[in-house]
């Protein structure tokens, strides 16, 4: 077990650092000066280089690969050349309203996902079927910032039942930082008040976020559901007598949760992924949208920051799945 | 705006995050805004037009050859700390500023050295130039004091408190900083007592502002019409149309000092050609520049600002005449067109890809066609840095830092070559000497003319499209009152001091 | 007394899309308490069919045409679902084909069926017993159906048992709710001939001890022999032939039942006509032409562990004779044919040619080699590429090896399609559109499109039906003399191999333990482990059983 | 039994590809008996037809190329503007119909640059096993391991944004959900008898690669094709809204959001139109390749 635990820790090290490299690679090709933007419209030649050397960009581009390389393995990401401060800092302080954005709508996904993947699996061809098949496949055909925008114009902007973006009013202050996810840290601090806020804020951008990946665990239940169903074992329990209700509900979702497992861990990468979109649209202030605009003014220690972020949340998110799968399946489980 | 038990508190809507505060680093608008509203300077830029007011200096001379300056400073103003404000103070700011060779440095680091600041007494200070330096003053309400304890006191490794200071403050203004939610929201809090007290009386003064990020127009309108922000920057022309409509619902709307301009690269390419910039220029669509802003714009009638000081309407400044466009293509080296001409803007300026669009309808009938290509800012001043990568249009909005002309003169000056505004690298040795000549001269009279044949000279010239100057908008709540505009200001910025809730 | 199951002219159709195919035509079968009835019949005829129909739990869309079943006087042809949850598995239980496959490999053994116990005691009305009660109830099943240490089982998962030991927990469940019958459906066939014998005698001994009513299907002669006294005889869809066992065994009537127990092979037959052939042939071409000198392989498995499947083993293949391979399975034949044709790497050892060494071969010269000695796999099925007419796949080895125009190459697939008896009209179609029969003959066209001298054949027949098994082999025979091949015949048949072969290795955990003529070697064995091998064969060779 | 003279009768075509004819009007069964891949057809058939000949049928075809028309922006959807104008005056009929021909030409570039270059290191990497599939699939999770889109969007900010860009960013994204997807099947496929069959009639591996395996892999290339025609469209498009994607005046559905969305919501229709656009698009394409799935993996076959 120990060497499992070492082993996954050591490919989990070298994943980190290969997506590093990557993404340091593709992010440095191109000839941008971030130095240029924040040194201001009018600075001179000089002050420029002030803060290229400050920044060690006027170094050779290898060498600020083994410089960066050499700062990642003792934990250092560098330092955001637009918000002088160290990339690290400002993941940590951005990456909880992401997570907490993600496990909101991971919840709705497969709470609403799994159940319906059942049913429709149930009723194969039916009229239900139909029906949540187009509706998931909606899910993954929607342009997620379109979506958000339509859906901001009518609950927000329209009906005002909910607040148009950001994770809380004005005047709220945030509970004391606990997990930094506001709805987690209101409930440990007693304020139900900003508990019920919080999750009127959260509500818009989880739902669209959630909706691709409800639609892909919906169809992949359903697929696998309908596997399993026709499969031998089943059959066996028909004939012997178990309930209908019993075999859908206990024997073959089992069977069929391996496999929407894997979906719901690719879907959390994907989702860390698509936060990017979401949180421009619903002014969320979390790893996405701090990806994009230090996109956008090519500052890009965070944008490789941010995407070894979303790195490692994806990779424990895809070891827990492995874990929950040697937890259900018993043939995984030898030593 | 947002009551609490402290008073009333106003929002601004900006689209625009404040990543550091540090007032000797960084000054574009939204950062600019709140080093306004926590610090204070030598002197305060107000009104319309733009006069110097005295601030922390409540006055000061020149010596004969200008080269000397010294300031007599207030002597009740105090840090929000209580620590009075008083020369070293002053004289260490100048220093911090011109040391990190950073922000605001490049305004006097080639006239003032920080061995040349002095302190006179607790209360006077002197400043030495290098030579004379007519725009000296002009720059100075862009050098906030800071208070030198404080920063000492965070000094790490000696940075000069830069770490600190990227979200703290050690100011001496109107406000001080409440919350500081990167990204999402900073909060300044009245200072109760503020040393030179609030324009609007004791019983009006809010309680604080909040600087809300909000970057989607939609978000902003929507937030502003459910009255959950008092003033919003950054909507569309048309939003402004449609929302001046609303009730409870004020347009702020004023001629401002940004130019727009369509740079040619002058040197190289085929806009090297000056027939046909001339020919571009005269096929522009002038009109349809100011419908872009639904009106609220006014066309250049010279590179120089109107608001500032020797602005001259220089007489024959191209407007759209085809005839005249195609006779000048005639005279270029591309008589029937047919050639593909670069429009660079900055990624995300929504104005500029419109008037990338204008200028494409424009010149369809010279027969050449245009590519718009946004770019990042810092890739496009990369590339506007060197004559070999410039592009051979590349449109360019520029608010000048002082009211002074040479502000807006110097642009075509060929020290200039490498900054984003002389991306044209204009040359033209007559027009330099005129510039160089009237930067030296404290005679105004002198200055006057040499600025009217250098505008007169350069419109000639045609290193550029002459745009237009568009409006300074913002839409606010009618209950929000004590605007005070000043066109000195960058665009979107707000002066919060005089800023106060009227409630019915 | 009327009949516990009564199945009426009946009639079964399966919508597909090219049509319903009528899968049952007119069954008549009655089954009185206490009878043990086979079904026998080839494949495809439509046994399970039938006996899914009696459980409720037939093809999805299957039409009932005409004709009923009744089961205890209740018609239950057209039952609606709710009623079916007090008969199915309580009534009439059910062992399946493939242990394996039946079982829900998430759940531990105790778990599945004390659900099926939980099940069937609501189904009666009386009430779950406690968690308690049922494990003792599983544990007592378990030791019923002769599993050791039951409570040690009980929390087991399925992968972790052997294929026997799974069969009896599928037993096992199938008698977790007392039924009045049982329905075997092939319970056997995907098990090892030594573990078969013994679930057969299981089967039989409860079948006394609880009296039970059981239908047992099979397409194996001898184990329907060993269980049932009645026996019916199933073809395309019809019960073609019915009555006691012995009866039929006997004196088949039906053209088909006679042909079925022509082919069985026998153990204890000598063959003659094949032996005689074979001598002729020998001593027209003497020398060795495929030698293998201390071949060994070693598979390292994922912990690390080496296993060594076939170990220091030499033969020698002479000229034009049939070499036969034997040995109960994973004892490494199927690794020892394919080192034998380079397709794996031997770990260490020489394998001779025709007089080259060609185990250092590589590239061109290897694929120029292959030429001449060419493999006819285990299981047709998955021999041939789905994607590929038969056409292309004959044509395959030409078009590799030759190069031959498009034209030669189609008329030689045709030719090569006659030689082993196909219309040419085959070489359009797709695998699946074949049986396994004439799969297997493709197969072999394949393999001889290229004139090889040596074919090695790895159980070619093992995935076949009796009836076509000794078609094909027959036909081998009658190509072999056709077109002057030597064999290298692997099986674990022994009848098999007595039949056909000239010379005989006996292969056990990767090493020969006895080798010489295969008669010697039938009439006069010399170690025990073959002694044991005959003996298994013989109890279950079908044959073995007409005798009782 | 045929008469000698029928068995050497030359066979009509109908004869000959009587297996094939079977399984296609198998599949054309299957496939009309779904309402929902139907939908998905007649959406893409639409799509296509659309971006073949909307340039032809469109009322303002000079809209696309950046005509503007500044007197008459921002109207609403009329009967002379059937979905309005935008900001410049531009028919948004126009060009969200023209848009079409921006999105097919996105959808296939990348979608077929990543096939090519995912299906051929899949196959190298499943087949050949050892190393080269060690360092194939290593690249291949370490391009997994990080969302698309962020990549994406990093490789964009870098290259600068623009259509060719943004394709180019994508494909490069793309390609390892191909390699994953073949290397998986060509491990199983591998393993098949007929793969050994061949082997031992002496086919090369090129052979093998190209005869066996890929034809065996082609069903699920093929779905996950039409799945990501669509998917790239809509990645194309989030670039797009994002502001690194197309640039004017081209038509592309997602960067006209872009720019609509700070017309929202009082002239709705700029940004309603080019987002049910992408939609009705993706999920054609979806629907489409759902619909596939059903008729080509045989997994899902009941018959
Ligand atoms: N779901 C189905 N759809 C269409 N045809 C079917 C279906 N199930 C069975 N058949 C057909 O019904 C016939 C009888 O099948 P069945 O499984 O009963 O044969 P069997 O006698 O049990 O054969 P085996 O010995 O191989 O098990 C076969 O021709 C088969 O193709
Ligand atoms: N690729 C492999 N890796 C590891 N072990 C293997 C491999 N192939 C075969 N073996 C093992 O080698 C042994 C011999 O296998 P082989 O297939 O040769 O047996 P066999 O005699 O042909 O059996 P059968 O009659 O079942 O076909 C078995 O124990 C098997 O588990
Ligand atoms: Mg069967
Ligand atoms: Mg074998």
């Amino acid at each position: 077990m120990l060497t499992f635990a070492f082993r996954k820790i050591l490919t989990l090290l070298g994943t980190m650092i290969g997506i590093a490299a990557l993404t340091f690679v593709i992010t440095n090709i191109a000839p941008g000066d971030p130095a240029r933007l924040v040194a201001g419209p009018n600075a001179t030649e000089d002050m420029v280089a002030t803060i290229r050397s400050e920044y060690g960009l006027d170094k050779s581009l290898p060498e600020q690969f083994i410089v960066y390389m050499g700062d990642l393995v003792r934990g250092d990401l560098g330092t955001s050349i637009v918000t002088t401060r160290p990339v690290l800092e400002e993941v940590m302080r951005y990456a909880p309203a992401t997570l907490e954005l993600v496990f909101v709508a991971m919840f709705l996904g497969i709470v609403i996902g799994v159940p319906l993947g059942m049913l429709s699996a149930v009723y194969k061809d039916g009229p239900l079927d139909q029906v949540t098949r187009i509706f998931s496949i909606s899910g993954v055909a929607l342009p997620a910032f379109w979506f958000g925008i339509i859906l901001q114009l009518m609950f927000a902007v329209d009906l005002e039942w909910l607040p148009v973006s950001g994770r809380l009013p004005l005047v709220t202050r945030p509970p004391e930082f606990v997990t930094g996810l506001l709805l987690v840290d209101s409930l440990i601090a007693g304020k139900f008040s900003t508990f019920w806020v919080s999750l009127q804020h959260i509500i818009l951008p989880a739902i669209v976020l959630s909706f691709p990946c409800l639609a892909s665990i919906l169809r992949v239940n359903r697929a696998e559901m309908i596997e399993v169903l026709q499969s031998d074992y089943i059959v066996a329990a028909r004939a012997h007598g178990i309930s209908s209700f019993r075999i859908v509900a206990l024997y073959a979702l089992k069977n069929a949760m391996l496999p929407t497992l894997a979906m719901i861990g690719l879907r959390f990468g994907w989702m860390l992924g698509s936060t990017v979109l979401v949180e421009t649209v619903f002014d969320w202030p979390g790893i996405g949208l701090y990806a994009v605009s230090s996109a956008l003014s090519s500052d890009f220690k965070p944008v490789v920051g941010v995407t070894l972020m979303i790195g490692f949340f994806f990779i424990v998110a895809n070891t827990l799945v492995d874990l929950a799968y040697a937890w259900i399946d018993p043939r995984l489980r030898k030593a | 705006f947002e009551r609490t038990d402290k008073g009333n508190v106003i929002v601004f809507g900006g689209r625009q995050a404040i990543p550091v505060l540090d007032p000797h680093i960084r000054y574009d608008w939204s950062t600019r805004m709140m080093q306004q509203a926590v610090y204070d300077g030598l002197v305060k830029y107000e009104g319309d037009p733009a006069e110097i007011k005295p601030w922390l200096a409540e006055k000061w001379e020149t010596s004969e050859d200008g080269k000397t300056w010294t300031f007599h400073l207030v002597k009740n103003a105090k840090f929000h700390n209580g620590d009075p404000v008083n020369a070293e103070a002053v004289r260490y700011s100048f220093e911090r500023g011109l040391k990190l060779n950073k922000g605001v440095a490049w305004m006097l680091k080639d006239f003032l050295a920080p061995e040349g600041i002095s302190v006179v007494d607790d209360y006077t200070v002197k400043f030495e130039l290098k030579g004379p330096y007519t725009p000296f003053l002009s720059f100075l309400p862009w050098w906030y004091i800071v208070n030198p304890a404080q920063v000492k006191a965070h000094e790490v490794d000696g940075d000069y408190g830069q770490k600190w200071l990227t979200d703290n403050e050690a100011g001496s203004g109107p406000f001080k900083l409440g919350r500081w939610e990167p990204n999402v929201l900073y909060e300044a809090e009245a200072v109760t007592d503020y040393w030179k007290g609030w324009p609007q009386g004791e019983a009006n003064r809010p309680a604080g502002v909040i600087f809300k990020i909000i970057r989607e127009p939609a978000a902003q309108k929507a937030a502003l019409q459910r009255g959950e922000v008092d003033i919003v920057e950054g909507l569309t022309p048309d939003d402004y149309v449609q929302i001046a409509r609303a009730k409870g619902i004020a347009i702020e709307d004023h001629k401002g000092m940004t130019t727009f301009g369509i740079k040619f690269n002058t040197q190289q390419g085929p806009t090297a050609d000056i027939n046909l910039r001339k020919a571009i220029a005269y096929a522009m669509d002038y009109d349809a520049l100011i419908q872009v802003y639904n009106g609220a714009a006014s066309l250049e009638t010279s590179p120089i600002p109107d608001a500032m000081r020797g602005h001259i309407d220089v007489p024959g400044i191209p407007r759209k005449d085809l005839a005249k466009a195609k006779e000048y293509l005639a005279k270029s080296g591309y008589p029937n067109g047919g050639i593909t001409l670069p429009y660079v803007h900055v990624a995300g300026l929504e104005e500029a890809r419109r008037i990338g669009l204008v200028l494409l309808d424009s010149l369809k009938p010279l027969n050449i066609n245009v590519e718009i290509k946004p770019e990042q800012w810092p890739n496009m001043v990369a590339n506007g840095s060197k004559v070999e990568t410039s592009p051979s249009m590349t449109s360019v909005y520029t608010t000048p830092v002082s009211t002074d002309p040479d502000a807006v003169a110097y642009q075509y000056h060929k020290n200039s070559w490498g900054q984003y505004f002389a991306m044209m690298f204009y040359d033209n040795p007559k027009v330099t000497e005129m510039i160089d000549k009237a930067r030296s001269s404290s005679n105004w009279d002198e200055r006057a003319k040499l600025y009217a044949d250098i505008q007169t000279q350069i419109v000639a010239d045609q290193p550029e499209v002459f745009g237009m100057l568009q409006n300074r908008r913002w839409a606010r709540r009618d209950y929000l009152q004590g605007f005070q505009f000043s066109p000195v200001r960058f665009t979107g910025e707000v002066d919060l001091y005089p800023l106060w809730v009227k409630s019915e | 007394m009327t009949a516990l199951l009564d199945i009426k002219n009946y009639r079964l159709d399966i919508g597909t899309f090219d049509g319903p195919v009528h899968v049952l035509k007119g069954i008549n079968l009655t089954v009185n308490r206490g009878d043990t009835v086979g079904i026998v019949g080839e494949s495809g005829s439509g046994k399970t069919v039938l006996v899914r129909s009696v459980l409720g739990i037939g093809p999805r869309n299957a039409k009932v045409v005409e004709g009923s079943i009744s089961f205890d006087g209740q018609d239950i042809t057209n039952l609606p679902e709710k009623d079916w949850t007090k008969i199915r598995g309580i009534r009439i239980s059910m062992i399946f084909q493939d242990p394996m496959t039946y079982l829900n490999p998430l759940f531990t053994v105790g778990r599945q069926i004390s659900d099926v116990i939980a099940a069937h005691e609501k189904a009666a009305g009386t009430g779950v017993s406690s968690k308690a009660a049922r494990r003792t109830r599983t544990e007592d099943l378990l030791d019923q159906v002769g599993l050791p240490n039951p409570s040690m089982l009980f929390s087991q998962y399925p992968h972790q048992l052997s294929g026997g030991m799974r069969q009896r927990i599928l037993i096992a469940m199938a008698l977790a709710g007392k039924p009045d019958i049982l329905i075997a459906d092939e319970p056997t066939t995907a098990l090892d001939v030594t573990v078969q014998a013994q679930v057969l005698d299981l089967i039989n001994s409860l079948v006394e001890k609880l009296n039970l009513t059981v239908i047992m299907i099979s397409h194996d002669i001898g184990a329907i022999a060993t269980v049932a006294k009645r026996c019916a005889v199933m073809y395309k869809g019809e019960i073609v032939e019915q009555g006691m066992t012995q009866d039929i065994l006997n004196r088949p009537q039906h053209e088909y039942t006679q042909r079925l127990l022509a082919a069985v092979p026998d153990i204890d037959i000598a063959p003659e006509k094949v032996a005689a052939e074979a001598t002729a042939a020998k001593p027209s071409k003497p020398g060795h032409l495929l030698e293998a000198i201390d071949l060994k392989k070693v598979y390292r498995s994922q912990s690390g562990a080496d296993f060594t499947a076939v170990n220091s083993l030499s033969l020698s293949v002479k000229t034009g004779e049939i070499f036969g391979v034997v040995g109960e399975s994973g004892s490494g034949k199927s690794t020892l044919a394919r080192m034998l044709m380079r397709l794996i790497e031997p770990t260490s050892g020489d394998i001779i040619f025709d007089g080259q060494n060609i185990s250092g071969l590589s590239g061109e010269p290897l694929r120029k080699m292959r030429r001449h000695m060419q493999f006819v796999f285990q299981n047709p099925h998955s021999a041939l590429n789905g994607r590929h007419t038969i056409g292309d796949a004959i044509g395959e080895p030409l078009r590799i090896q030759t190069n031959m125009s498009r034209r030669d190459i189609e008329a030689r697939a045709e030719a090569l399609l006659d030689i082993v008896q196909l219309p040419k009209m085959f070489k359009y179609r797709y695998p699946h559109e074949l049986s396994g029969g004439q799969k297997q003959r493709v197969c072999i066209a394949r393999a001889i499109a290229l004139n090889p001298r040596l074919l090695i054949l790895d159980e070619p027949t093992s995935a076949l039906d009796i009836s076509v098994q000794a078609q094909v082999l027959d036909f081998l025979q009658e190509l072999r003399s056709e077109l002057n091949l030597t064999y290298v015949f692997i099986s674990h048949n022994l009848a098999v191999i007595r039949q056909i072969c000239d010379r005989t290795i006996v292969m056990k955990r990767g090493e020969i333990v006895e080798q010489g003529d295969t008669e010697q070697i039938f009439m006069a064995p010399r170690e025990d482990y073959t002694k044991a091998l005959i003996e298994s064969g013989r109890k279950t060779s079908q044959a073995a059983n007409l005798q009782v | 039994m045929d008469t000698p003279a029928e068995a050497s009768r030359p066979l009509t075509f109908r004869e000959r590809h009587a297996s094939q004819i079977r399984q296609w009007r198998l599949y054309a069964h299957m496939f009309r008996k779904s309402f929902s891949s139907m939908l998905g057809l007649t959406l893409v058939v639409l799509f296509l037809l659309l971006a073949a000949f909307g340039p032809l049928i469109v009322p303002y075809p000079e809209a696309a190329s950046g005509a503007i028309n500044m007197s008459a922006k921002l109207q609403p959807p009329s009967s002379t503007y059937w979905f309005g104008t935008d900001e410049m005056g531009a028919d948004i009929f126009s060009r969200v119909i023209i848009g079409a021909r921006t999105s097919l030409w996105i959808g296939v570039v990348i979608t077929g640059l990543a096939a090519i270059v995912g299906i051929t290191l899949g196959i190298i990497a499943g087949y050949r096993g050892g190393w080269v599939r060690a360092v194939i699939m290593r690249i291949t999770e370490l391009f997994l391991a990080v969302p698309g889109l962020a990549l994406a969007l990093a490789i964009v900010a870098a290259l600068g944004p623009g259509i060719t860009n943004c394709v180019l960013a994508l494909a490069i994204v793309w390609w390892p959900g191909y390699v994953r997807l073949v290397e998986a099947k060509t491990l199983s496929i591998k393993e098949e008898l007929f793969i050994e069959s061949a082997r031992s009639i002496g086919a090369k591996t090129p052979w093998i690669l190209w005869h066996h395996i890929l034809p065996n892999c082609m069903s699920p290339i093929i779905v996950k094709m039409s799945m990501d025609m669509g998917m790239a469209i809509l990645s194309a498009a989030s670039l797009g809204f994002i502001g690194l994607g197309a640039q004017p005046p081209s038509p592309e559905w997602g960067s006209m959001i872009s720019v609509a969305r700070t017309y929202m919501p009082d002239w709705w229709w700029y940004s309603l139109f080019p987002g049910a656009a992408i939609f009705l698009t993706v999920l054609g394409f979806n629907l489409l390749g759902d619909g596939l799935r059903d008729i080509l993996d045989p997994r899902s076959r009941d018959r």
